[in-house]
């Protein structure tokens, strides 16, 4: 087993140079991108005039020279063909350089350092809400199968599945924020919290804790809403499934028969074993909660890392493109192992070879 | 100010946002940057570039001045600020997104925050009375226009300086040559632009500058009066110059700067008033740009940042679409018990010639009936009446705004599908097809499709894609992400194209649009990224074209322009939509506007800087608010509403 | 058709699954009614008599011009005029209007006022008009054709390819399913958004309605096959690893009558549970990227512009309210049928005890 | 009916079983009666879907609920009633009192947890015991069920252990409290002949060491023959004969019967023949008539006649008695 993790990782290199071969040689092959950006804005200076205050706006058709494109183009690695652009950009990412922005040229690996934190926080806190409450619902609807309880939950799961979390969010903001007054409007936290970290909350008299705590979350119910309740729906039904097929098994007939109580003998026996499907998914869930939905971060203004890879996808900024996907695609391919690793450490029966 | 412009320019404006702001910085004027002048090697760097183009840059001395200079100072013009305006407070305004860089030049420098640092803050030498648009001392106290009409002859403001406190000199000016003119600031328009619109710079003494324009103007001061870039803040430019200067902000002229710390990326930014501003007292600038600090949240959702309006969290919000100024504003409890007031600003700016524009080099296309046949069958009418609700006007051509140079009697095609199809007939399009589309004698579809970038402006064209079906004409929408319509139209792949160029004073251009050098390239082939996007070629317009430019007479370019209007109109390429004469604000109680704000040329609030904070009213509003008392609705009125 | 008793059985058992069976029979006659829709949702009447001339333009492929009906305009008949003239003018001519007397593209001004106009019954908009003053309900109904079309040809093609190169990696093995296994890892990580962005920018400028349509379907589908890939290769494998393979094979069968005949069969409870899922996940995409401006070309009528026009628009709460609550109950139809067909296909037994 | 002797250790009277399915109420158990004495043995055969599982559950309580119940009758187990006791009652007797071997040792063992741990589980619940005073106890029972080390083993999963060894350890996990009642529900079905006969083996001696009673479940008649007293023969949900062992050997009253006895393989016969078997199959569950239900595979020349009668459809036979203790299902053309 211990070779076929190995193996495992020994694999995820490749694929992540296949990955970024792909995406690079589209991003390259295809009409528009961060040249084009840049003439189209020099252009727009050109009809806005620019520096120029309202009088002067004259500049006539200044037509880019070829030798001022070649300067553009080299600005973005545009001069070289694309293999040796991406030889270059590997090499860097092998130095542990993702390369700079193209738009704000900052260090890319800064930038999603910058957005780590609230996707981290967003992302665990939903992992944890999302299992927290899918888990325990799906047993419920498995023990009280076809009953009224189950039937509700039923309807609300699959209508929260089929609710565009990104049309809640504005609902709910415009609702609860504004028209109610509940829930602040924007941000991570509250303005006179901004930039402290708990522990120097802890540490400090003149902050308080609690509000601090309190602050985060309130600012976190609605965008947490909205994350979450498109994930219930799968999430609980596998658990619910895969709970009464463990229900129906045998050994649950004979963990009863030894005069153990049913529901301890759901939770010693046929628990366990449901839990196998739902670590099966697991680490996909990781880089799908901590990647975020950029429409959700919008609206509530959380600069997180979806929002980050939607913006440099619009603006063309390649290097940090890439940069979010080196590291959603290792994030992903982590969790797939990570999955494999939990399914071998809740199923004795599982060997990967 | 989201319909305002087309396509092209709808990107960086969507962000603009309205309000200005300021008050009492307690916080020393200069700022960390390095206020030192250049080093020695530094300077013999810089001077290096001034020797490699003795005939551009010039050291002389004011006995060269020519003797026969009449000096003007613009002090018979009257100031246009409130004397009754207060300093100080704040306002708070959003951005619907973080601006990239702080740079005025290189990539990504026509971000939507710009306006802020530099096109309504950085001053200029001379700048135009709004009213009256006579020219109005900046940083230069005295100027005049040399006999040639290319050099106009400039002396600075002694007072002038920097925020850092440091003064402005002539070699500023000198400096800013080298700086645009500097392949390290990866800025091709401006490369370009300070490349071949000049032929000279002269240095009298250190306070007295000319400069020469390439061609003789019939007022060069609109193209001379430069604003001056700090050479002991960039120095001697190297290839680092995009990366080095990404987030750091310039020493200002003008009367807002940023201060380091006054940012948190991505969520806020904060710019506040200059201490002890050079032109504080100066009769043009005096009791203008009154707040003490103005304050930008990142919002990203227009809607969301409107109802923070308000809740109270911004003092001031754009209402130029219709949608807010009637929907939205009209009839809520904020308006309606006076606490937010709203106003309408008419203006009278050179409008962007937004429309259709239609690409010749395309066969089908190349036939002026079935041109003229389109122009009818585009209701821009209904889009005005319903759409914009009437507020908005029809643009009336190339020379909408120009004055003068307008064509007295043109007016843009209206809505006729009879005509159209008439039209349409003429071209060969006379049968109507099951769905109603008319086809010709070899079948084909009388269809096109117009190409536009993604943005609301879509709506637009829905309406004059479903009116077009009446006139038998189908209009198939070619929605793209802005960067690749751009391309697209750009090399000239479209068929019709909704877009629209920005438009600037003086004069009307034609020369871009329809020159037939920017169509075709010397081997007969399209040219790609020109302007010439309907691909027009015609001798006997390029010859006129040619005159016109080089033309130093006012009345004669006036004549030329009206004959390529004619001419244009009747080559109908392209389409003329529509023009927004005004903008429109609702705001706080609190901020104030001169009783008489009528500023013709003021395409925002914050352009000129008029308006100002009471602190002391904020409170009573807010206290109003909070018992829910009413105060007296407002909703102004300025200017006035032209045709 | 004779059906083999297991599906009878399993087609039982649906039925017997009510709020699975009905949803499906609520959805597929909406799909039935919106497929001939314009009976229903129309601006084009369903009969017009005029001087003793009966007209049926619905059922018209073409169209007939306001002369047709002596009028003097060359454009498409505009049909609630010439029913209000010849209710006026009185006499025999008549036109009988569809329910709603609305397209989906047409846009219903009224003078002196300005979209969006709240619901009205006296007008017929029963769930008001949008920003361009288009009937919401004839635009959600018509969205709704397109989605469900939509989604029904996304399943099948992305089932078709999920299957093929599952089946050919699970029933060929070693160095094609490594192959293919890396391909798949690969392509399930580029970024999607991004290459229906750029992938839209190749569709030439003349390119019709339908061929931007059928080129974002492809561009979906493209992406959409990994997941029932997978899933057939495992499927696949284990089907293969049954003797009745090896006996079929030893009886001289060949690769592709053993995939068709025994595999493909076997595997097919697997691929009908994923059918609504697939299904729902391709009105959802589609939605979201109408709601960014990326998906179906305007003016089609879209569940995701009509959205994003609700959402620009609180102020005006029936376009935002009735499309979230149309979306919302679809998809939740579809998802019970979906759970309804998973119960019927792979029963659970349930079982606790005392 | 029964004998007047000491009660008996269990007395089933006229139970019927049913459940929901798909297809309706479908009744599995249609009133059987049978005692067990203290110590004694009986043998239930029949084909797959005669209901003897299912009687066998209704004794544990383990009818999988809410498809399975019983409709009615009795299940007295030593004075107790266990049909409506309740569920901590119940909890007291399973595994404590009524110990059971499965079918399946692989599907009854749970996959994800060791040996021991499911060992020590049954223990726990009934003893108070330390931890390492039932792991000890477990390692004694492996020892006693006749696995080689013990201790190593208990920290084995199912699946590392062979068909034989499985059930040795649910052999080992029903005996661990010392039940009064083991029923062994086909427990040697799933494994290879010659482990079947080790298993038998272990069954019967251990059995006699504990004196306790046994109810072996299976199809084979051949295995009660070994191994019980008395008989009881199951079909479609019925008994069909009921008669100590020895006599259902000699003289088999019901023809059902007779035809399993005929399928035993024999090595005595001396020739090679071919193995009798019955014709067709045991009815589904779905529309059982009322009358005899194994006349249509009865090859009695009145068969056709009956079951074309109203009889067939509405006259259950009753169970007459022969001789002292054998009983047979009182119809004309399923009787020897």
């Amino acid at each position: 087993m211990r070779d076929y993790f190995i193996r495992r990782f020994l694999l995820i290199p490749p694929t992540l140079l296949g990955i970024t071969i792909l995406v690079f040689f589209i991003a390259r092959a295809m009409p528009g991108g961060p040249l084009e950006q840049a003439l189209m804005q020099a252009q727009m200076a050109q009809q806005m005039g620019g520096e120029m205050r309202m009088g002067q706006r004259t500049g006539q058709g200044s037509n880019i020279t070829p030798r001022q494109r070649e300067q553009l183009a080299a600005l973005y690695g545009y001069d070289k063909p694309w293999y040796l652009a991406y030889a270059q950009w590997l090499g860097d990412v092998v130095r542990g350089d993702l390369g700079k922005s193209f738009r704000y040229q900052k260090p890319v690996w800064e930038m999603i350092g910058n957005c780590m934190p609230v996707s981290i926080y967003y992302g665990l806190v939903t992992l944890v809400l999302t299992y927290g409450v899918c888990i325990p619902l799906g047993i419920v609807k498995a023990i009280k199968h076809r009953t009224w309880m189950d039937s509700t939950s039923s309807v609300l799961v699959f209508a929260g599945y089929a609710v565009p979390g990104y049309v809640l969010g504005a609902l709910l903001l415009l609702y609860f924020s504004f028209d109610l007054g509940w829930l602040p409007r924007r941000g991570f936290i509250g303005e006179e919290y901004e930039g402290i970290g708990l522990w120097q909350a802890i540490g400090d008299p003149a902050i308080s804790a609690p509000g601090l705590l309190w602050s985060l979350v309130k600012h976190s119910i609605l965008p947490l809403c909205c994350y979450m309740v498109g994930s219930f729906a799968v999430l609980t039904m596998l658990m619910k499934n895969s709970l009464m097929d463990n229900l129906a098994a045998d050994y649950m007939r004979t963990a009863v028969g030894k005069g153990m109580d049913f529901r301890k003998a759901v939770v010693r026996h046929a628990l366990r074993n449901s839990l196998i499907p739902i670590a099966t998914g697991f680490g996909n869930n990781i880089s799908l909660f901590l990647t975020g939905s950029f429409l959700i971060e919008k609206i509530f203004n959380i600069n997180g890392f979806g929002l980050l890879g939607f913006n440099s996808v619009v603006d063309y900024d390649y290097p940090v493109v890439m940069g979010v996907l080196l590291l959603s695609s290792v994030l992903l391919l982590l969790g797939n192992i990570l999955s494999d690793m939990l399914v071998a450490l809740v199923d004795p029966r599982i060997r990967f070879t | 100010m989201k319909y305002r412009f087309s396509s092209l320019l709808l990107l960086p404006l969507l962000a603009v946002l309205l309000l200005a702001a300021c008050s009492d910085g307690d916080r020393a004027a200069s700022t960390a940057s390095s206020t030192t002048t250049l080093s020695e090697e530094e300077r013999a760097q810089v001077d290096a570039f001034y020797a490699s183009k003795p005939d551009f840059f010039t050291y002389a001395t004011p006995e060269a001045l020519p003797a026969d200079l009449v000096w003007q100072d613009g002090q018979d013009e009257k100031p246009f600020a409130d004397p009754n305006a207060k300093r100080g407070g704040t306002v708070r305004s959003f951005i619907l997104d973080w601006p990239p860089t702080l740079r005025f030049v290189g990539p990504d420098s026509n971000h939507s925050m710009r306006s802020v640092f530099l096109d309504d803050n950085k001053m200029s030498l001379c700048e135009l009375h709004p009213v009256t648009r006579h020219w109005i001392p900046g940083l230069a106290r005295e100027w005049a226009v040399g006999a040639d009409k290319r050099t106009v002859y400039f002396r600075l403001d002694p007072d002038a300086h920097y925020s850092d406190g440091v003064p402005i000199r002539a070699d500023d000016y000198f400096y800013t040559f080298y700086f645009m003119q500097s392949p390290h600031i990866n800025d091709p328009w401006y490369n370009n632009f300070y490349g071949e619109r000049f032929s000279n710079i002269t240095r009298y003494d250190d306070y007295t500058i000319s400069i020469t324009l390439s061609e003789a103007k019939p007022d060069p001061l609109f193209y001379t009066t430069l604003a001056p870039t700090p050479a002991h803040f960039y120095r001697v430019l190297d290839e680092h110059f995009v990366e080095k200067f990404q987030w750091r902000f310039e020493p200002t002229t003008g009367p807002w700067e940023l201060l380091p710390g006054n940012l948190k990326e991505g969520e806020h930014i904060t710019v506040t008033r200059v201490k002890d501003w050079w032109a504080n007292d100066k009769k043009f600038y005096a009791r203008r740009h009154n707040p003490d600090r103005r304050r930008f949240t990142v919002i990203r959702d227009f809607q969301i940042a409107f109802e923070s309006f308000r809740k109270g969290d911004l003092d001031m919000f754009n209402l130029t679409m219709p949608e807010y100024w009637y929907d939205r504003s009209q009839n809520i409890d904020e308006v309606k018990k006076g606490w937010i007031h709203r106003a309408a600003y008419y203006n009278n700016v050179v409008q962007p010639t937004i429309g259709l524009y239609i690409n010749r080099a395309n066969p089908v296309l190349d036939d002026k009936r079935l041109r003229q046949g389109i122009h009818y069958a585009c209701n821009w009418q209904r889009v005005i009446d319903f759409h914009f609700r009437g507020d908005y006007a029809r643009l009336k051509g190339e020379a909408d705004g120009f004055g003068e140079f307008d064509h007295p009697t043109l007016r843009a095609r209206p809505f006729d599908p009879d005509k159209a199809r008439a039209l349409f007939a003429e071209a060969g399009y006379s049968k109507a097809g099951p769905d109603g589309i008319l086809v010709n004698a070899q079948g084909r579809r009388l269809s096109f499709a117009v190409s536009m970038s993604n943005s609301p402006n879509v709506k637009i064209l829905e309406i004059i894609k479903e009116e077009a079906k009446k006139a038998g004409l189908e209009l198939n929408l070619d929605v793209q992400e802005p960067t690749t319509n751009y391309k697209k139209i750009m090399s000239k792949q479209h068929e019709i194209a909704f877009s629209g160029w920005g438009v600037g004073l003086p004069y009307p251009r034609f020369w871009d649009n329809y020159h037939s050098v920017n169509a075709y390239g010397v081997d007969g082939k399209l040219l790609e990224q020109t302007n010439n996007i309907t691909s027009t070629a015609d001798p006997e317009l390029d010859a006129v074209i040619d005159r016109y430019r080089i033309s130093g007479d006012i009345a004669e370019m006036i004549e030329m322009a009206h004959w390529m209007e004619e001419y244009l109109y009747d080559e109908a390429s392209f389409v003329p939509g529509y023009k927004m004469p005004f903008y429109r604000l609702g705001y706080w109680a609190w901020v104030q506007f001169p009783e008489g704000f009528d500023v013709p040329l003021s395409e925002g609030p914050n352009q000129y800087g008029l308006y100002w904070v009471d602190e002391d009213k904020r409170a009573q509003v807010l206290e109003a608010k909070k018992q829910g008392r009413a105060l007296e609705e407002k909703t102004k009125t300025y200017g006035e509403k032209p045709e | 058709m004779r059906l083999n008793p297991l599906t009878v059985k399993k087609l039982r058992r649906f039925r017997s699954i009510r709020r699975g069976y009905w949803s499906l029979i609520l959805l597929g006659l909406f799909f039935v009614m919106s497929l001939c829709g314009e009976l229903f949702v129309n601006n084009r009447a369903l009969m017009v008599g005029y001087e003793g001339r009966w007209y049926f333009p619905v059922l018209r492929s073409g169209i007939y011009t306001g002369e047709d009906f002596g009028l003097p305009y060359k454009s498409e008949a505009r049909y609630r005029e010439l029913d209000a003239l010849f209710a006026e003018r009185g006499g025999g001519d008549f036109v009988i209007m569809p329910l709603v007397p609305y397209g989906p593209l047409e846009q219903d001004y009224v003078a002196g006022s300005y979209p969006p106009y709240p619901p009205s019954l006296e007008r017929g908009h029963y769930l008001g008009t949008d920003n361009l003053a288009r009937d919401v309900f004839a635009r959600l109904f018509y969205g709704f054709r397109v989605a469900m079309l939509f989604s029904l040809a996304y399943v099948v093609i992305s089932f078709a390819i999920g299957i093929v190169t599952g089946c050919a990696m699970g029933y060929f093995g070693g160095l094609t399913d490594l192959a293919g296994q890396r391909f798949m890892e690969i392509w399930s990580n580029i970024p999607f958004l991004y290459l229906v962005i750029i992938m839209r920018s190749l569709i030439p400028a003349g390119a019709g309605t339908t061929e931007r349509i059928v080129t974002l379907l492809l561009i979906m589908c493209a992406f959409s096959w990994v997941g029932m890939a997978y899933l057939m290769r495992t499927a696949t494998y284990r089907e293969k690893a049954r003797e009745y393979v090896d006996a079929s094979r030893v009886l001289g069968a060949g690769t592709f009558r053993i995939l068709f005949r025994h595999i493909l069969p076997n595997t097919v409870s697997l691929v009908v549970t994923f059918v609504p899922f697939t299904a729902a996940a391709g009105i959802t995409a589609l939605t979201a990227l109408d709601f960014l401006g990326f998906g179906l070309p305007p003016p089609t009528p879209s569940w995701g512009e009509l959205l994003e026009q609700g959402t620009q628009r609180m102020d005006a709460p029936w376009i935002v309210t009735s499309t979230f609550a149309v979306m919302v109950i679809v998809l939740t139809l579809v998802a019970f049928v979906g759970e309804a067909v998973r119960e019927a296909y792979d029963p659970r037994k349930f079982s606790t005890y005392k | 009916m029964s004998q007047i002797l000491p009660s008996p250790l269990l007395s089933v009277r006229d139970l019927c079983v049913g459940f929901d399915t798909d297809a309706g109420f479908l009744v599995a158990v249609d009133g059987v009666s049978f005692d067990i004495p203290r110590g004694g043995t009986i043998g239930i055969v029949g084909e797959s879907g005669c209901g003897k599982s299912v009687t066998a559950f209704s004794i544990m309580g383990l009818l999988p609920r809410p498809a399975g119940r019983i409709v009615s009758g009795s299940i007295v187990f030593d004075g107790e009633e266990l049909a409506s006791a309740s569920e901590a009652r119940m909890r007291g007797i399973r595994g404590r009192r009524i110990g059971m071997i499965y079918q399946e040792p692989m599907s009854a063992l749970n996959p994800v947890r060791s040996i021991g741990s499911q060992m020590m589980e049954a223990l726990l619940l009934h003893e108070p015991l330390s931890k390492k005073a039932a792991f000890d106890r477990c390692a004694e029972l492996l020892d006693r069920v006749g696995i080689p080390s013990a201790r190593a083993r208990l920290a084995a999963y199912p699946h590392q252990l062979s068909g034989g060894m499985r059930q040795r350890v649910m052999i080992a996990m029903a005996l661990s409290c010392g039940p009064d009642l083991l029923i062994a529900d086909e427990p040697t079905t799933a494994l290879d002949v010659t482990i079947q006969a080790q298993i038998l083996e272990l069954l019967h001696k251990l059995r006699e060491d504990a004196g306790m009673a046994l109810a072996l479940i299976t199809h084979d008649l051949g295995v009660i023959a070994q191994n019980c007293a008395e008989v009881l023969v199951m079909y479609a949900g019925r008994v069909v004969e009921r008669a100590p062992v020895n006599e259902v050997f000699e003289s088999p009253a019901h023809l059902y019967t007779k035809g399993l006895l005929e399928s035993i393989p024999r090595l005595d016969t001396g020739r090679k023949s071919v193995l009798p078997t019955i014709p067709g199959m045991v009815p589904g569950l779905k529309d059982l008539p009322e009358g005899a239900r194994f006349a249509p595979r009865s090859p009695h020349p009145k068969a056709a006649a009956y079951i074309a009668s109203e009889a067939y459809r509405s006259v259950r036979p009753p169970l007459v008695e022969l001789s002292p203790g054998h009983w047979v299902e009182d119809c004309e053309v399923v009787r020897v």
